[in-house]
């Protein structure tokens, strides 16, 4: 948008000149983070959603299936969502903009890494992360990325591009899967389910000791470590709820019953 | 442009002054960061005893954790020789929450070995620190007593974890021994300060392991005399 | 209902350790409250150089602040008495705001008397503690430094009021010292401390005296050498 | 790595991250350290223009604190050597600050020296780094015009200073420097930030030196063409 | 100094315009209380379906409860005519809480009545306000919403007592109504604010019922098709 | 005093004004220490019921708590002499807390009695003190409602350890107690105060205490009339 | 209001019956409360116009009419909005409802001594504040104080009644006065006025070495005393400003200019 | 499961509801910031006034601002066509700032035009927004009310510019309009909210207009009835 004419500055003046460079740069910049908060802001809803969805596993009659609709987002969340970060952010020094799209990251982070969880019933890595955002070649030409283009510094040849995930992203990620996945323990004790919260209590203390053995080496993931502890508090409190209330009846008959019990 | 007034021959002299002290503190910081790192493999360590086998291997735990004291014990040697006798509380404030964490640790380490409240003197010995002000690196008593105030918080804890791996024992007996914890504290005129604070929160302790002894008796779990009080 | 449990035997006496300690601290306060009354007559006495007419009687009021500074030496006597040499420190906040003021009104004092800057030594005496801490009770020298600073704010309102009562010297001589104190103090290496903070104020305090000093010489005001820069 | 790499190895790795990482920072903090010692040494040496003699050697303390601009140099060479290539912006909080004040301190020389805005491209030459973040440790631009709305306070105290020391002419041309520097910022599109913050300061400045030019004014002092401007 | 200067004129008017929304507030403030003593006085009425007898009784208590909503109407119409269309959001803090709580207790009423969820229009008509905003003072979704989660918690509670009355029905009701509150949050994208942090304790409301459920299956206590369920 | 009293004048008099209470202050202080200690001495003797054989002897700690009062009595006394007439709302803040936690001592002392709710005037009596404040110094109505909630809280511990201790009877008693107690408070119009927020506690205690009868009706161990209760 | 009627709770339990006694009594306090928080803020606003009243001095063309005014309003406060509140604190201990009035309290105190200062340039004393506060008898009448009489304990016989104004009280009431007569002093420096910054400042001054001898021993006046302080200094830049201003002109040349100044 | 119950329904239905929300709120920032753009050029064209040519161009530059409110207009029309008429509150926040900013330059340029003050109803109108609430988008009283105020201190710097750029005249117009707006805002019954806050800000602003006079009438510089006022 050109503003800048009919100014009521001397434009003759050398500092005006040099101001107004500054701004063309100021302005580049700040148009470029702008952007990214906004796609960041809809990798977190996106991922959101995801989470949403993986919680609907509890008590669902085909597990299977919602495994697949997560993942087939969450490759919709990579194509759409973070190939566009990863053009922008080609030929910078990624760190200048990092806080603009690290919520949406983490918040990735957390919708991938239960999924990985409840596919696999382990830990995801760095490593996995990092695979799924390499991107080769512009994106296909879309209607609401043309606009994006001509404000950019044009697009190099160069066609590979990747976003770098710093290992403290991941962690924090890792930090709020810990939430989710008291919740999952959660709604599955008050579904009747016996094995999910007794797994997921021994997980969390596994990622418990992980981080416990960062002392304060990093500040933000040692701000979570209260939410952590409480979270895996309320799964010890749901797996000794289900402990001493299969006590009352024996063993083999709780599953039978149970059996009945959910299908109505 | 040295303009050599009286002021900056004075200032030039609190210069140094104040960057030694800046150094010691610097020194300090260092000799506490491998302390708390000590700290923290000791408190790994004794979190297995948290998990579902952990109970049955409460004896290797302890013994394991009571070695790495030594470690303690050297490192806090060296840093009770950077400091002045008559400056241990101009500099508390660094190593104040690290003491707690390992009064605490040792205090949890009793406890599992002996069902037993752990003695001042006996926490400063295992920490190779003084009891009395003036031998030299001391505990402080109020450090000592927010050690127990955590070690209530931690034993509650254990009593869901034991419940959970099938020990109906230890919850009855965690619950004698925060009861005791709690008749003690009540004897303490504390005042409005942190320790006051963290003994509201062993009244919440108690309430929780009373609940557990509760859960287990109304299901006929809690153990008689002589019983197993296994539940699986 | 005494059951007389180990742990119960184990608090008892630890109740009556904090119970002498919340005594002593009770004393201290008593006689910081005395301490903090002898400073504030003190400054409502060298308050009055604000005054109109204060300007003249500088030496009356300067003579009769000093006589009141024995109170101060018998008080902070008293109060080091009480304290353990090796926990000065322990106790150090309930005196440090007192002692900051103490030494501000010694380094008043001084400015008014000789328009020079009182050395840490000399505030010591005034104050009759000691300057090295293995010594005794001692004037810890940020506390010194503190003084200063607040000296620097104290200055700056005098040269606004020396002004108005007509007197276009003591403004240039304020300027002078507090362009040196602000000298002094950057040479020093401080932390994001509360010294730091305050130092931030000196740089007003100093902008402050530099534009009455702008004032006087755009009116043509500002004394010469030997002029008597009456106003009035 | 196998895919299913144990949780704890994950742990392990991600904990000797942070620890290289922690050294290097603390490295960078060496440095950084020094660099800031050097910029207050040549800030205490750019003081002295406030003072009453000071603006008639104008080029004596130019001449000497450009040459103290070689140990800056060096300084910024060692530091860029440590960060790995683009990397930057990973530890700019680190130097943000320091690479501020040298900017302004920069600025400032320039203006002693000529009267004029120094440049983004000679205030990198001076502190030997680069202007275009591909060719290096460069200077961010944030911080170069940081260190310009420092400059614009400072240049609102020496208006005042330089009326004190009988010099009329700098406050006029100050007033046209800082409007123009007021003119110029007016074009940027700030956002909520530090730097939109001390804009609003720079309106302060603006005003300052705009209220000395009326005092000048009124009194018939403001120079014209070719006058002297002395009113001692 | 005139006094009827075009400016006082305006400001005349200004000041009886700022003096009338203080009395508005005023006003508003009055009908809020006396609404929140109408909701206490419902709720009051509905907490008897917790006791021993109450559940037998459910169908007397409900019609009495909702005649009492003629006061709600009378009083939300009188709050609605003092607050212009356009203004609801400047005031709408004032009886947010008391909007949030009768939505609450028509959404119980209605829940005791029929074991439906009661629909946002529904609770509207009921409270005398309107659904859409361009129809007047209306019933915000939000409030809405927090009166549902309030309800959750509610008949938690009541599960538990009608256990103990005797009724095993009204738990394996509850349980699937809340099953269903529960699955409809789950598809809103709620923010990190309240609406959040209530909905969170639902999930515990929905663990409880669903624990009282299977309590009451191991022991062959939950109804099927046709049976009576008392367990007395 | 005439009516030009100078300014001093009118300051020296505030200032004995505030020494005198400043001294009066103290020595309430001094009395509320001490009824503290008692009011913690009764609290630790009643504390014994929460034990396994606690409950048996209920009988005998009463009747020394009972006895306890005598001191209360005259420290109140004592108190009570100190406070001019018309003046209790202006040190009420001083002893607020320790009567509220005296009514609840003996609020649980006659709960365990007789399982009644103890009348004010019998509270008022039991502590020496007034019910109609124009006879003197009194118990305010809202320190008793706020030890009647403390009460709320003790018998809820107290209905999870008799439950332990093998009595089923106390906690239906206590349910039946504490819901009188809740329908009690519903009656009354409370404030945004200390009051209302307990009040919200009550709600926790209630819930809790009807959970508890809860799991002794589904396990069928909830007595009916005459049963024992006893699930040993 | 009868809305007792109707309970659904059970009236023939002790403890119900109990309750009902209590809500009766809390309810009395909290109406005279209330009522006693209405007439508060009601002195507040009358005190607060009272003070911009007296502001209205500095340049006036008649500044005994604005005392005069100022006296007759205050006279006012005393008897419409005063004798009330003495009506409601009869046979009560004072200090039970102080916090309810004690803004209106201070605030008064506020605008009365401003007056005092301004009418007799010296400070009000205590007992002066006192005596305007003595009344005898009932309020005559008015139609807004039956409905609060029919809910309050009967007025008793006894005829006379006050109002205690607390030592506390005064002394944050002219705590407060330092802040107008600091807006006064500015004000009248900006109309040329020469005398009236230097005579506040040296009663601002004396007030100002007379709360530092309080120390801490109260802590209300304690949190006033920056406040204090920063308006001591903008009177004392004031007058340093009148003091360097005057500097540039002989004295009786500077009365003539001004005196024409101010006219236009 | 079944997943059509209603309640999913209902719910499915809230969720459209939220998240049209949440993209309205986006919507507004985005206009918004527009609107704080055309604010910013408009008040870079103002400023020109204070340059020491700016002063004899007014009139260019008023019609040049004027032409540009074309732009605040139309801004302001779709920002309004965005919100719902009884919504404008809800959303106040967002538009607030950047209003008073505009109401500001509205009443700025009327008194660089006419020396008069502007008229809520000429501002509305030259924003295109309404006085009335109930016609619309509206211009809030105290938003209207913000903008005189920083309109004061624009004016106090305008009156320093104006004599160094040889103009008399105007800084005695502006000291009457100040005066002005002084009597004005003291009719106000202001709470101690922001207006309050700023309105004592006027009050220097008055000072310093009036010290300006002062500084023309004492050299004879104010203009009489008809004279230049031209200083240089
Ligand atoms: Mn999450
Ligand atoms: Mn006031």
């Amino acid at each position: 948008r050109k503003r800048n004419n009919d100014r009521p500055v001397d434009t003759s003046s050398p500092v005006i000149q040099a101001f107004q460079l500054f701004q063309d740069e100021l302005d580049l910049k700040h148009n470029k983070h702008e952007r990214l908060v906004k796609m960041s802001r809809d990798i977190t809803i996106e991922s959101k959603r995801i989470i949403f969805l993986l919680h609907r596993i509890v008590g669902a009659e085909d597990p299977a299936s919602i495994l697949d609709q997560a993942l087939e987002k969450l490759k919709i969340v990579q194509q759409t969502k973070f190939h566009p970060v990863a053009m922008e952010l080609q030929n910078e020094d990624p760190y200048q903009f990092i806080r603009a799209y690290t919520a949406g990251v983490q918040e990735y982070i957390e919708a991938l890494s239960f999924y990985y969880y409840l596919k696999e019933k382990r830990l995801i890595t760095l490593e996995e992360v990092q695979r799924d955002l390499f991107f080769n070649g512009p994106l296909v030409e879309q209607d609401d990325c043309k606009q994006m283009k001509s404000d950019t510094a044009e697009v190099k040849g160069d066609n590979s591009m990747s976003i770098l995930i710093t290992p403290v992203d991941f962690m924090l990620g890792l930090a709020d899967l810990t939430g989710e996945l008291m919740r999952l323990s959660i709604n599955s004790a008050g579904a009747g389910d016996l094995d999910v919260p007794f797994s997921v209590c021994d997980f969390l203390k596994t990622i418990q000791t992980g981080f416990m053995t960062f002392g304060n080496l990093c500040k933000e993931v040692s701000k979570k470590m209260y939410t952590l502890k409480q979270s895996l508090q309320k799964v010890e409190t749901a797996c000794y709820t289900l402990q001493i209330r299969g006590s009352e009846v024996p063993k083999h008959m709780l599953a039978d019953i149970l059996s009945t019990a959910t299908m109505s | 442009m040295s303009n050599t007034t009286p002021a900056t021959d004075i200032f030039a002299a609190f210069r140094s002054h104040l960057e030694a002290e800046q150094e010691l503190r610097e020194e300090i910081r260092v000799v506490v960061r491998e302390l708390e790192q000590t700290a923290r493999e000791i408190q790994t360590e004794l979190q297995a005893v948290h998990q579902q086998n952990g109970i049955k291997n409460i004896s290797v735990l302890c013994e394991k954790s009571y070695s790495m004291f030594d470690v303690v014990r050297e490192q806090l040697t060296k840093l009770s020789q950077k400091i002045p006798l008559n400056q241990y509380y101009r500099f508390h404030d660094h190593w104040r929450f690290v003491i707690q964490r390992l009064s605490f640790l040792a205090a949890f380490l009793k406890f599992l070995q002996s069902e037993q409240l752990i003695s001042r003197e006996d926490t400063a010995n295992l920490l190779g620190v003084k009891v009395d002000k003036n031998d030299g690196f001391q505990l402080d008593l109020e450090d000592y007593l927010m050690g127990l105030l955590t070690l209530s918080n931690e034993l509650a804890r254990l009593a869901v974890n034991s419940v959970t791996a099938g020990d109906c024992f230890l919850p009855v007996k965690i619950a004698k021994f925060v009861g005791e914890l709690d008749s003690g504290f009540r004897l303490l005129n504390l005042k409005n300060d942190s320790l006051r604070k963290r003994f509201d929160g062993l009244k919440y302790d108690l309430k929780k392991v009373e609940e557990i002894v509760y859960d287990l008796t109304i299901r006929g779990l809690k153990p008689k005399d002589g019983a197993t009080g296994d539940i699986n």
